[in-house]
């Protein structure tokens, strides 16, 4: 069977069987199979990739290459390790009753059906089929956000809904700029809207209209990609939902409406011509850099304040997308994937740390390392790796993107520097105290599923001290195709 | 480095101390001299290292060996600056080994080794001493190095024998810095060698005391040797201020005239020395110890004014 | 058989020390197999280290390139004689402290043993490839690595919040530190686009971003080495630590970002400007000079040092800056006998810092006290480390025959010819800051009896201390090892300025060595004999000659008999050992007389105080200069921007629809 | 251009017009049952005119949308909200931020805004309909601004949609609708959210006793 479909349809049927199975006992399972299933078939199918070049599916309305294809391993992946963590994290919740057994439902089934719009946005050629699979997307998140029924995690969706639903609209405004710009020059033929057929004639199009239609698209999914001044769902929604959740908010949703961005910045550009997107991204990563920065110092919940992070590593990916080139190409794309590897384990760490001292609130969490070793040294890590520490890959991504900004933009260094630096001593000095120092609690008798941390920081390791050459190979071409 | 020239350095370190306690002797008879008192005999500060010799030891309870081995560190110490500086001829074995910079430093170990010693047995005074010491010594060295650094810029060289040598043989030059540095450098020899106005080696009175409240437990051979060091440290200053700022009749090879004349020299200026330093201990009063820095300073002032108008007006020549 | 090179031998030995970590987490309790095995181990490879770049040093660079790092950017290591220097410095002092630690780390104290291991081991590891690093990824990842393995050391015992807080500003300045000189290595790179050493050599920056990239290194370097006012981590993480971390990063860390700066400033950017040096001399000199005042004050004995590490930087600075001078006005011969006191102090402070800090370590443990006003009187307790101590002292305190002194005395040495600089104002400005170093020298003086008489000398203080013990067979192994190092360093200086010449020789392309052999290993004449000279040796032996004859005389002609009685203190009859001076009542007169220089809270005891204490804090002024403001500034301004995160959806979304406007309003291609 | 306008073009501009003037008079509504009221005539003020333009030009997938838009705009979107307003019993007034004129006044300023810049690109347009662009991000604008200014929930949710009228406007205006995949796409995902803001609304109401978004304000930075 096709890779391909076997990708999208594993998590599409698993999801509306777990929909209508309800809570078995072979739930969790099924689950964590289906994520396992859309991880082998992923992997398979970027070797094909990878060895055999970019193809289609479905006709011309999906369409993998070299940019996409190693998201949605990333993706997959992050969602098989999500399904490992969770499966514990959730049967502690429903024990300490925050859950009941329909929303666990809920949860499961939701999840695979987000996996599903993820893969299906990443992978269509269809720039209207994207939006569609993005405000899916967030459909089928808005609920797993409101999970716990709290006044609070309700608030948080309702904020997400309407924030991202208002934002994609944008977008959708912005679409049909774009196929208007790409009709006049594509004709009603149906392809004005596949971004292979775009591609072609990128240098064709009505550079006003691509600069408006660029404008409505960067506001409306830069609101999903948390850019400020429009991040303002995210915090909230990261912090109120359950972990798992925020896991896969912050490593994968934000990567993939970042994604959408990059596919219209590479038609905007090749309409301008005048680095205008770019400048635009730059000038908005600098503002959510700095912005996300000041934040950090004054949190004190833990999700929150790893969603600021989230935030501001977004900003710092998005200056390094809007410099352009291939090494900042190249650089952008490394620290996306490091990013979700390090902020999903770090999430999960948080997650067991916060189930095992009952709170989110950072001054209440205390020496870590006493109550669990593993997961304090798993936090520690994980926020060295988040704050740039050698030899993590994180620093391998920001030294590329610092030392190009200082070739090519040094009046952004400064800024740079500062936000960073902000960023370090709110967060370090937040998560030190956590992990180490003195702590009344016990030491918990069983141990949490902390195996998905490691694996994620040992990548994120491998990374900084060596980056496979095939992996190298394949960045570079998807840095390339961006221009 | 002959024979001879072994011979005339062993000979400048027994002269050393030989004239170290009459300097001091000469010293204290002056002072009684211009302070309308009797006078002790010249020798009396032999009779007193040889009745200290007699005497056993009296150590304190609490003394570590670092206590009874000070003593003879600083005596060593000042034997080795008597011998680098040149009293008699410049042309001395041992003079290579250490330069004016090594020289403050062998007064710094001294001085590190007895205050070291005055807070071993753990009494108030000398603690006290100790610190009062160490202060002096950390407010003089600047001023010293100064005045050194002065000199050491007009013949090019930090090693006493090149200063003296330049200074005595070179063509006469008016040197206003070496007018400068000689203040500076009598300032501080006043606040090294525990004088009024900076210290009374003459009192025992608590608050007011600096190095005798470092040798306050020391007796019989210990406090012996320690006298004699600073009998030797006296003789030292005096002889490299002399050397520096009055250096003729130093010899330069060691020619036997050469150096009878040179001793003949070092004794007439050493007595009219020793009676100016009384004059000047007679007619001024100690100050408070806190004045010190200011008495220092002005050293230190002193000093870097001589360093400046070398380098303003006569570096050029 | 293939031979084996140098550089090959210095990646085994940090490989060994990697696997020496890694060996620690094998059996993270095992306490005897730990401390008896794997850090004697480790000692070893520091000894084989040392004795690598010993046998190196005058031959010509090797690189090697490992097929780690960046893409298009494997990591390149080279080993020339500046390193070779440095390496040499971190494998004799690395191989004193790792015997120390052997008996240092005791069971039941703190983190597991095998967490320290590696930690320790990662430690020794990173500043050897910090030194052999010949890219910039390279370079930072082993700098950053060095941060982060001596963060988790110096945070050992984190149950402490004054501990914790410790090592978060370490890390915190470390890391602000650490962007600076990623700053540095992307402007030297920004011509070429080509980050390894190599390629930054081979362009030349124009002035304007040459001295930016100078002063990002300055900065950057400074942090590490706590160079005003970037120093603040230092006197707080050096005191946190374990004390043979303390050693370890006072003794080699800080060297390694001396190292850094001599890299950048004389290797990878060419030609130096001359008032780089006017720089770096000031900032030495304030930084010197604090450092010294300070150390006076404290009353903590490894606060004492620590920020007596601050004053040796900063001479080593001054240094640096005098080198600048010389050689940016094509002075060769006394650019290199300043860069030959640079280099000597490096390794001179190496050795007797680490040997006093590790001395604190044994007190500390002898005694469980680390405040001086609860010691004293250790040197009846403790011989062995009081007498090793007292080596130590005499070269911290810059006096002959010890180490300390021989690069003081270059460096003054440096200044004396300072009048020669072809500029009106340096050459009258510059010898004046010399008396800033007899100054500074003066003080440590002051410091060291401090330190001393306090802790070794006296009366005991507390009950307590009459069951210290003396340090074990490992810890005066280690100790004897540095004392043995700074005395070789203090007597054969002739001898180890051949060695080092190598390094100068590679950077200014003049060196001492030919001089310095001209006169025989005995005699130091950098310049000419009759210029200047000095002869430990001689020095030395004049002085013990008249210690021995002096007593022997004395005892032959007179007699030597002894007798013991209470101290007579003037004759006064209540003598407790708190009649004694404590720390502070002993820097009194510097607080006096410096008073400016201090930040002081004081409380007097006033004659209706029913309980009259006194007290007095000293604090560094720089906190409420500049940290505190950059603080409040910082925190006002998240005060300001927290705002945009107000609750109410309708604000959000018109933020949301104002971007939107206001772009389209503004997008114009 | 002088010539005569032809009819359809006539009739689509009337339409965007009545379009623009009902998002004027949901801006002004108070109460929420002549809100949702208008919301649907609006829908169907949409289908009319995206059927005048399938006719106009003989694109047959617009038929579609039409009947698209009239099934789930005008007539599946209004009864659900009914449906819930019932259910919920909500008050009907419908409190503003801002005060009903001032709102206007801001609206006025939006629609010139949006026509301003709208023009380059209505210029390059080649359909009948492309003067309507303006009108379509007007409409949106105006829709975006009811969401601001409104604190109740359900009179949120309905500029919601009616943004995505005003997308689906500019749409038909501009290219004569999207490709039909997308378009039953974008369908069903309004439908879904509409589904999921209904359950939305109950939790909500459950949790707070009121569909006043005031009560969704706790999550802030202090």
């Amino acid at each position: 069977m096709d890779l391909f479909v076997l990708t999208l349809a594993i998590p599409l049927v698993s999801g509306l069987a777990l929909a209508a199975a309800g809570e078995r006992a072979w739930a969790p399972n099924l689950n964590l199979i289906a994520s396992l299933g859309t991880f082998l078939a992923s992997a398979l199918l970027t070797a094909e990739i990878v060895a055999a070049g970019p193809r289609f599916a479905f006709g011309e309305m999906f369409f993998i290459d070299s940019l996409n294809v190693f998201f949605v391993a990333l993706t997959a992946f992050v969602g098989l390790t999500t399904s490992i963590f969770s499966g514990p994290y959730m049967r502690n919740e429903r024990e300490h009753g925050r859950l009941t057994a329909a929303r666990l439902r809920l949860y499961k089934s939701m999840f695979q059906l987000f996996m599903f719009t993820m893969l299906a946005a990443l992978t269509t050629n269809n720039l209207g089929i994207l939006w569609v699979a993005m405000e899916a997307a967030t459909l089928t998140t808005v609920l797993l956000v409101s999970l716990y029924r709290t006044a609070a995690s309700l608030e948080a969706a309702w904020k997400y809904f309407i924030l991202c639903g208002v934002g994609i609209a944008q977008a959708l405004f912005g679409t049909i700029l774009l196929y208007f710009a790409a009709e006049r020059v594509l004709g009603e033929t149906g392809n004005a809207l596949l971004w292979t057929h775009l591609v072609g004639v990128k240098g064709q199009l009505e550079p006003t209209v691509m600069a408006l239609a660029f404008v409505f698209l960067l506001v409306g999914y830069g609101t999903k990609v948390g850019l400020a001044p429009l991040h303002n769902w995210l915090p909230d929604a990261h912090a109120e939902g359950p972990t798992p959740v925020s896991a896969v908010l912050s490593g994968l949703l934000l990567n993939v409406a970042l994604y959408a961005i990059l596919r219209v910045k590479v038609l905007a550009d090749g309409a301008i011509q005048s680095g205008f997107a770019g400048s635009l991204m730059m000038g908005f990563g600098l503002l959510t850099l700095t912005v996300a920065a000041f934040f950090l110092s004054r949190q004190k919940d833990i999700k929150r304040m790893f969603a600021y992070s989230s935030i501001e590593h977004m900003g710092l990916i998005t200056f390094a997308f809007g410099m352009g080139g291939p090494v900042a190409n190249f650089a952008g794309l490394l620290h996306m994937t490091l990013h979700s590897l390090t902020k999903s384990a770090i999430f999960f760490a948080v997650g067991h740390a916060a189930q095992k001292c009952g709170t989110q609130v950072m001054e209440d969490i205390r020496g870590l390392i006493k109550i669990n070793p593993v997961i304090g040294w798993g936090l520690m890590l994980g926020t060295l790796a988040i704050l740039g520490m050698p030899p993590f890959g994180v620093f391998a991504s920001e030294f590329m993107i610092l030392t190009h900004a200082m070739k090519h933009h040094p009046w952004a260094t400064p800024i740079l520097l500062t936000a960073l630096g902000v960023a370090f001593a709110a967060i370090f000095g937040k998560v030190q105290p956590m992990v180490f120092g003195e702590t009344h609690l016990k030491r918990l008798p069983h141990a949490p599923a902390i195996t998905p941390v490691f694996v994620h920081l040992a990548l994120v390791l491998m990374m900084g001290l060596y980056i496979p050459p095939y992996l190298v190979r394949w960045f570079h071409e998807a840095a390339r195709m961006l221009g | 480095m002959s024979i001879s020239g072994l011979l005339w350095q062993f000979f400048a370190i027994a002269l050393a101390l030989a004239l170290a306690p009459l300097l001091t002797g000469w010293v204290n008879q002056c002072r009684a001299w211009l302070q309308n008192r009797a006078a002790p005999p010249l020798l009396q500060p032999y009779f007193m290292l040889h009745k200290l010799f007699h005497k056993d030891v009296v150590l304190a309870h609490g003394a570590s060996p670092l206590f009874v081995f000070a003593p003879y560190v600083v005596f060593g110490c000042m034997l080795l600056a008597c011998a680098i500086i040149p009293t008699l001829s410049t042309d001395l074995p041992f003079a290579p080994a250490a330069d004016t910079i090594a020289l403050v430093g062998v007064f710094g170990l001294a001085r590190l080794f007895i205050a070291l010693a005055a807070m071993d047995i753990g009494t108030s005074f000398g603690t006290l001493g100790g610190r009062r010491e160490m202060l002096i010594g950390f407010l003089a060295e600047p001023a010293l190095l100064m005045v050194i650094f002065t000199t050491a810029m007009i013949s090019q060289s930090t090693s006493v024998a090149t200063i003296v040598e330049t200074l005595a043989h070179g063509d006469f030059v008016i040197n206003p810095s070496l007018a400068f540095a000689g203040i500076a450098f009598t300032f501080v020899s006043f606040a090294e060698n525990a004088r009024v106005p900076v210290d009374n080696p003459a009192t025992h009175l608590e608050l007011t005391m600096i190095h005798e409240a470092m040798i306050l437990e020391y007796s019989g051979r210990h406090l012996a040797l320690i006298e004699w060091a600073a009998a030797l440290k006296l003789y030292a200053y005096s002889c490299l201020g002399l050397a520096l700022f009055f250096p003729w009749g130093i010899a330069e090879g060691d020619s036997a005239a050469g150096l009878l004349l040179a001793i003949s020299a070092l004794i007439a200026k050493l007595a009219v020395g020793g009676a100016l330093l009384a004059l000047i201990e007679t007619i001024n009063a100690k100050v408070r110890i806190f004045r010190a820095p200011e008495f220092l300073g002005t050293a230190f002032l002193f000093a870097v004014l001589g360093l400046l108008v070398r380098l303003l007006l006569e570096s050029r020549v | 058989m293939f031979a084996l090179l140098p550089i090959d031998v210095l990646l085994i030995a940090a490989g060994t020390w990697l696997a020496l970590g890694l060996a620690g987490l094998a059996a993270p309790r095992n306490f005897r197999y730990i401390s008896k095995v794997l850090f004697p181990l480790g000692a070893a490879v520091a000894v084989l280290a040392g004795l690598t770049s010993l046998s190196f040093l005058g031959s010509g660079a090797e690189t090697a390139v490992l097929a780690v790092g960046l893409p298009g950017l494997p990591f390149h290591l080279r080993l020339d004689n500046l390193a070779a220097v440095f390496v040499l410095l971190l494998g004799f002092a690395a191989a004193g402290i790792s015997v120390f630690a052997a008996g240092y780390f005791r069971k039941g104290e703190g983190a597991a043993p095998g967490l320290l291991c590696l930690q320790y081991h990662f430690f020794l590891a990173a500043m050897l490839l910090v030194l052999l690093a010949d890219d910039a990824y390279a370079f930072m990842v082993a700098w950053e690595g060095m941060a982060l393995s001596s963060f988790f050391l110096v945070t050992t015992d984190h149950r402490h919040a004054e501990i914790r807080r410790a090592g978060y500003l370490y890390l915190l300045i470390a890391h602000v530190g650490a962007i600076a000189i990623l700053l540095c290595f992307g402007l030297m790179a920004s011509g070429s686009g080509d980050y390894t050493f190599a390629g930054m050599r081979a362009q030349s920056l124009p002035p304007f971003w040459a001295s930016a990239a100078w002063l990002l290194a300055l900065l950057g370097f400074g942090a590490k080495a706590g160079l005003l006012p970037v120093h603040v981590w230092l006197p707080e993480a050096h005191p946190a630590a374990p004390s043979p971390v303390s050693a370890m990063m006072s003794g080699v860390m800080l060297k390694t970002a001396i190292y850094g700066l001599l890299r950048v400033s004389f290797d990878l950017l060419g030609e130096p400007l001359w008032w780089w040096g006017v720089v770096a001399m000031a900032v030495g000199l304030a930084t010197a000079l604090f450092g010294v005042l300070y150390s006076t004050v404290q009353s903590d004995m490894k606060r004492l040092l620590a920020y007596s590490s601050i004053e040796n930087i900063g001479l080593i600075a001054v240094a640096l800056g005098l080198t600048l001078l010389f050689h940016a006005y094509r002075m060769a011969a006394l650019a290199a006998l300043a860069m030959t006191a640079l280099l000597y102090h490096c390794l001179a402070h190496a050795g007797f810092k680490s040997l006093l800090f590790l001395c604190t370590g044994s007190v500390l443990h002898a005694t469980k006290e680390r405040s001086l006003g609860r010691l004293g009187g250790l040197i009846h307790r403790m011989p062995w480390v009081a007498w090793l101590a007292l080596a130590g002292v005499i070269a911290g305190a810059g006096l002959p025959p010890l180490s300390g002194f021989v690069s003081e005395w270059l460096l003054l040495q440096g200044f004396l010819f300072s009048p020669g600089l072809p500029h009106p104002w340096l050459n009258m400005v510059v010898p004046v800051a010399a008396a800033v170093v007899a100054l500074v020298a003066a003080l440590a003086g002051f410091a060291m009896v401090k330190f001393y008489g306090i802790v070794f000398l006296g009366r005991m203080r507390e009950e307590a201390l009459k069951d210290a013990h003396d340090a074990g067979r490992w810890e005066r192994a280690g100790l004897v090892w540095l004392a043995v190092l700074t005395f070789l360093l203090g007597v054969l200086p002739t001898t180890v300025i051949r060695l080092i010449d190598a390094a100068t020789r590679q950077l200014l392309g003049a060196g001492l060595a030919d001089k310095v052999r001209e006169h025989g290993w005995w005699l130091l004449a950098p310049i000419s004999p009759d210029r200047a000279s000095y002869a430990p040796l001689v020095f030395l032996a004049v002085i013990a000659a008249a210690v021995l004859l002096g007593r022997q005389l004395v005892h032959r002609l007179y007699h030597g008999r002894l007798r013991r009685s209470p101290a007579w203190d003037c004759g006064y009859v209540f003598q407790g050992p708190r009649a004694q001076d404590t720390a502070e009542g002993f820097s009194q007169p510097i607080r006096r007389i410096f008073e400016p220089m201090f930040r002081m809270e004081r409380h007097f005891p006033t004659v209706r105080d029913e309980q009259p204490y006194y007290s007095v804090k000293v604090e560094d002024h720089f906190w409420n200069w500049l940290y505190l403001p950059l603080a409040r500034f910082a925190d006002g301004i998240s005060r300001l921007i927290i705002r945009l995160q107000g609750g109410r959806i309708a604000i959000y979304l018109l933020y949301s629809f104002l971007t939107l406007i206001v772009l389209l309003l503004v997008a114009r291609p | 251009m002088s010539t005569v306008v032809p009819l359809s073009a006539q009739l689509i501009n009337l339409f965007a017009a009545v379009i623009l003037l009902l998002a004027f008079a949901m801006l002004a509504q108070r109460r929420v049952l002549p809100l949702i009221n208008l919301f649907a005539l609006q829908g169907l003020t949409l289908c009319l005119s995206t059927l005048v333009v399938a006719f106009s030009t003989g694109q047959a997938h617009l038929y579609g949308s039409a009947a698209l838009t009239l099934v789930l705009k005008a007539l599946l979107l209004p009864w659900i909200l009914h449906r819930l307003v019932r259910k919920l019993q909500v008050k009907s007034d419908v409190e503003g931020l801002v005060n009903i004129p001032t709102t206007m006044l801001i609206g006025i300023v939006l629609v010139m805004v949006a026509f301003n810049v709208a023009l380059p690109i209505s210029q390059l347009a080649s359909t009948i309909s492309r003067g309507t662009l303006g009108i379509a991000l007007a409409s949106v604008m105006l829709a975006f601004l009811m969401m601001i200014v409104r604190t109740k929930a359900i009179p949120q949710v309905v500029g919601f949609l009616a943004m995505e009228n005003g997308l689906f406007l500019a749409a038909t205006s501009a290219t004569y609708g999207m490709p039909m995949v997308v378009e039953l796409g974008i369908a069903l995902d309004v439908l879904v959210g509409a589904i999921i803001l209904g359950v939305f609304f109950f939790q909500i109401r459950e949790q707070f006793d009121s569909l006043d978004i005031r009560h969704l304000e706790k999550l802030k930075e202090r």
